[in-house]
């Protein structure tokens, strides 16, 4: 690990780096060879159709899964070391598909576990309640009996609470109406003011182009390298590059299952 | 040495705050003394109904067979109520991928378990209490020796929460978990369940002479289980 | 009588032992057909 | 590719039975079954004990005095557990190695094991009643053994079990290689507090009724122990060959899924046309 952080530290400052990067969720290749690089205060949108590996993606930047093959670094850790694996997940803040709350604990309730477990101060919790719109009737509210947009808010105010280096967002504005999907923009705008970086999937283009320094595509589990023609539905014949290309031998397919 | 001892303090305050969530979300809840209590009382009474109430005679005195019966039939209650409560302990933290947000958090696989099976064990506490109540009623059965039967009921329920904790983890996240676990935990409960019947048997009619044997041997056995537990979470837990 | 539990487990013992077998060899046969020859050399 | 190469680095070592499969089949055409010079050597080995075993055990070896012809059971239970406990044994260490040395060797040798372990554990229940109701007159006995030994069967049932379980295949290896360390604990802790348990309110059942093992008796056994040491040596190493194999092909399913992950293209057509209109709302017909 030291290594490869020295490497990194020396060449770039790049937050993220991923390499040829293959992650199994239950034994299927949900990323199969991703590149990726993310340097700091970068916000990047990862755009691509249902099931190209978006949430695996932002799961194995996290921290959460192991690297079958290929070489990853997260904020100058290995993605191959559990050690380092731990150490990611503290800086990272994830926002998933999932609400991660506890149905039955109020709103204030889930937020105080959820600080204390992340040795966050408390002082914080009633400030971002009031920020995201969560106090008042909503703060004693069990979370069961929230709406959807209502509980995305309150799982984003646990990452807020975390104060994460990197933002790791899954789908934001999915149940929020206007002014919650706003609230994300503005959040994520000024945690890159502070330093932050953030990677988030999104299939709301148009918001997401506008908060966004950069968009990648992905598509089968990896960089989708070649835009299509917008707007077209012909893709049945188009036939990408790399659908063709042999697997470099050797590197990623037989590796062997992940080790660390 | 300083920085075990940091690291240390740092699991146990982790494990009592999961353990005090789940208390929480029981309050809340109330599936374990809503469902899971009248259930394990319901199964005493039809212990009731099944066993015969026939007087036998053992040794110089007469009872009845069920009364007889009514330590292990006390157990048996209890172990198969902790199949709940072990199943709901984990429910509540797959439900909404919480058990990723808990390693989100950098919380210590070791914290995980303890605090997860501290919780089950006061739950179980509260039923062993409840059940053992409406025990000594209908089976009509006498305690001769209290603190006897106070150390079996607590090293009992230790060792079953243990267990059942650890058995949990490792069918985590199957999707067959929920029949899988019962089949691994309740042949490991065997030997809890034996030691604490002959246990409780001894602190109701006091013909055994092995007085604090049992108790002590459960003892042991649930330090041992919170010892593999605590050891091998960080196996269990990780990339699941 | 007695030497009725005796060819009893006998028989099933050797029954147990040579039906595994059996299905052992039959496996062992078919899996070795699906998979390519360079990978049929055990652990190499 | 690392786990590969401490695979046959390990394998090399220590394991070179389980490598060689110098079939008489052509180098080109490899081996068409999972048989090696070793296994045919184990296997003509365990046929050749058989013989003695069934000629000595049920012909020549006299009756006994009480138990009569059920006392020749013993032949066939005693190698049986000890077939039992070296496999669960086995499947300990293996699941011990497994964690410090994360070769999938290991945990697959675990696995042959613990199913080897589980068939002889049923032959041996099955000898072990057939000669416990013309012995004691009844099927079954609470016996610490007994019990034990019926605990440890569901237990390592279980253990299949979890070997089998639909989740992510090395989160899979590491949990059942936990189990198999815990089961072999949990076997010992079973075992002796039957054992106490019955140590303080009777004998042992099997005390009662002593046989001495001698003469032909001794030579029967040590045919019984050869034989069953050798079909489980033979079981093991087809079953660990058959588990390879089956790793080899998932390995296979991978890269294929993996191939086909990369060129999967988005080729969902979002337009309805006139066709497809009829046959989605058309209604009847």
């Amino acid at each position: 690990m030291a290594q490869a952080s020295e490497d990194n530290l020396n060449s770039t400052d790049a937050i993220i780096n991923l390499q040829d990067a293959i992650a199994l969720i239950d034994n299927y290749p949900a990323l199969s060879g991703m590149n990726f690089r993310l340097e700091q205060g970068e916000t990047v949108h990862i755009k691509g159709p249902n099931g190209a590996g978006k949430t695996t993606l932002l799961s194995l930047m996290a921290g959460l899964l192991p690297l079958h093959s290929g070489q990853g670094q997260v904020l100058d850790n290995d993605l191959s070391d559990l050690g380092d694996r731990r150490r990611i997940r503290r800086l990272t803040g994830l926002l998933s598909h999932e609400s991660s709350l506890y149905d039955e604990l109020t709103v204030f309730g889930n937020l105080k576990f959820w600080c204390s477990a992340n040795k966050v101060e408390h002082e914080i919790i009633d400030p971002i309640m009031d920020r995201l719109g969560l106090s008042g009737r909503l703060r004693n509210l069990k979370v069961s009996s929230l709406s959807a947009g209502q509980r995305r808010r309150t799982s984003l105010a646990v990452i807020v609470c975390r104060r994460p280096r990197l933002w790791l967002l899954d789908e934001p504005y999915s149940g929020l109406d206007e002014a919650g999907q706003n609230l994300v923009d503005a959040f994520v705008q000024t945690a890159v003011t502070f330093g932050a970086s953030v990677v988030f999937a999104s299939h709301d283009s148009d918001r997401a182009k506008k908060l966004a320094s950069r968009t990648v595509e992905m598509q089968g589990g990896r960089l989708k390298t070649q835009k299509l023609d917008s707007g077209s539905h012909k893709t049945r014949d188009y036939i990408p590059i790399e659908s063709g290309e042999p697997l470099p031998d050797g590197t990623h397919s037989k590796g062997g299952n992940a080790n660390d | 040495m300083v920085r075990i001892v940091k690291e240390a303090t740092l699991m146990i305050r982790d494990a009592l705050l999961i353990a005090k969530k789940d208390v929480r979300v029981e309050i809340s809840s109330r599936v374990i003394f809503g469902q899971v209590l009248p259930f394990s009382l319901l199964i005493l009474i039809l212990f009731g109904l099944a066993i015969s109430s026939d007087l036998i005679v053992t040794g110089d005195a007469k009872r009845t067979v069920l009364e007889q019966v009514s330590p292990g039939l006390f157990w048996l209650a209890i172990v198969f109520s902790s199949l709940f409560a072990v199943n709901r302990s984990f429910k509540i933290e797959s439900d909404n991928g919480n058990l990723d947000a808990l390693r989100m958090a950098g919380i210590d696989p070791a914290a995980i378990f303890l605090g997860k099976a501290l919780a089950i064990s006061l739950l179980i506490f509260i039923l062993d209490l409840f059940v053992g109540a409406l025990a000594v009623v209908i089976f009509n059965a006498s305690i001769i020796d209290f603190s006897i039967l106070g150390v079996t009921v607590f090293a009992a329920t230790i060792s079953i929460s243990m267990s059942g904790t650890l058995y949990a983890g490792i069918t985590a996240g199957s999707r067959s978990k929920d029949t899988l676990m019962p089949l691994l935990l309740l042949p490991t409960m065997a030997p809890m369940l034996l030691i604490a019947t002959r246990s409780t048997e001894a602190a109701l009619f006091s013909e055994d002479q092995t007085g604090w044997g049992w108790p002590m041997l459960l003892s042991v056995l649930a330090f041992l289980y919170t010892g593999i537990g605590m050891l091998s979470f960080g196996a269990l837990m990780e990339e699941s | 009588m007695f030497w009725i539990y005796t060819i009893v487990g006998y028989s099933a013992a050797i029954g147990i032992i040579g039906l595994y077998s059996v299905w052992l060899i039959m496996r062992g046969r078919r899996m070795t057909r699906k998979v390519p020859v360079d990978k049929r050399r055990f652990l190499e | 590719m690392n786990d590969l190469r401490t695979i046959v680095s390990v394998a090399d070592e220590s394991e070179e039975i389980f490598i060689n499969t110098d079939n008489d089949d052509s180098e080109r055409s490899g081996p068409t079954s999972t048989r090696s010079k070793s296994t045919t050597v184990f296997g003509f080995l365990a046929i050749a004990t058989f013989v003695p075993l069934v000629f000595f055990g049920l012909l020549v070896a006299e009756p006994h005095s009480e138990q009569q012809e059920s006392v020749k059971l013993m032949f066939i239970h005693l190698p049986s557990v000890l077939v039992t406990y070296v496999s669960f044994f086995c499947t300990l260490v293996c699941s011990i190695l497994y964690l410090t040395k994360k070769s999938k060797f290991w945990d697959l040798l675990a696995g042959a094991s613990a199913e080897i372990g589980v068939l002889f554990c049923g032959i041996l229940l099955l000898s072990g009643s057939l000669w416990g109701k013309p012995t004691w007159g009844v099927y079954w006995q609470w016996d610490p053994r007994l019990t034990s030994t019926a605990v440890m069967f569901v237990m390592y049932l279980g253990y299949l079990a979890v070997r089998r379980m639909d989740i992510a295949a090395e989160a899979k290896s590491r949990r059942a290689a936990v189990l198999g360390i815990v089961s072999f604990l949990n076997v010992l802790i079973v075992h002796y507090s039957i054992d106490w348990w019955r140590g303080l309110h009777q004998g042992r059942t099997f005390e009662s009724s002593e046989i001495k093992i001698e003469g032909w008796y001794l030579f029967s056994l040590m045919f019984g122990m050869l034989f069953f040491s050798f079909v489980a040596i033979w079981m093991v190493i087809h079953k660990f060959r058959i588990l390879w194999l089956e790793y080899q092909l998932e390995r296979m399913d991978l890269e294929l899924a993996i191939n086909e992950r990369r060129s999967e293209v988005n080729d969902l057509d979002s337009s309805i046309d006139a066709d497809e209109e009829e046959l989605l709302f058309g209604g009847g017909s």
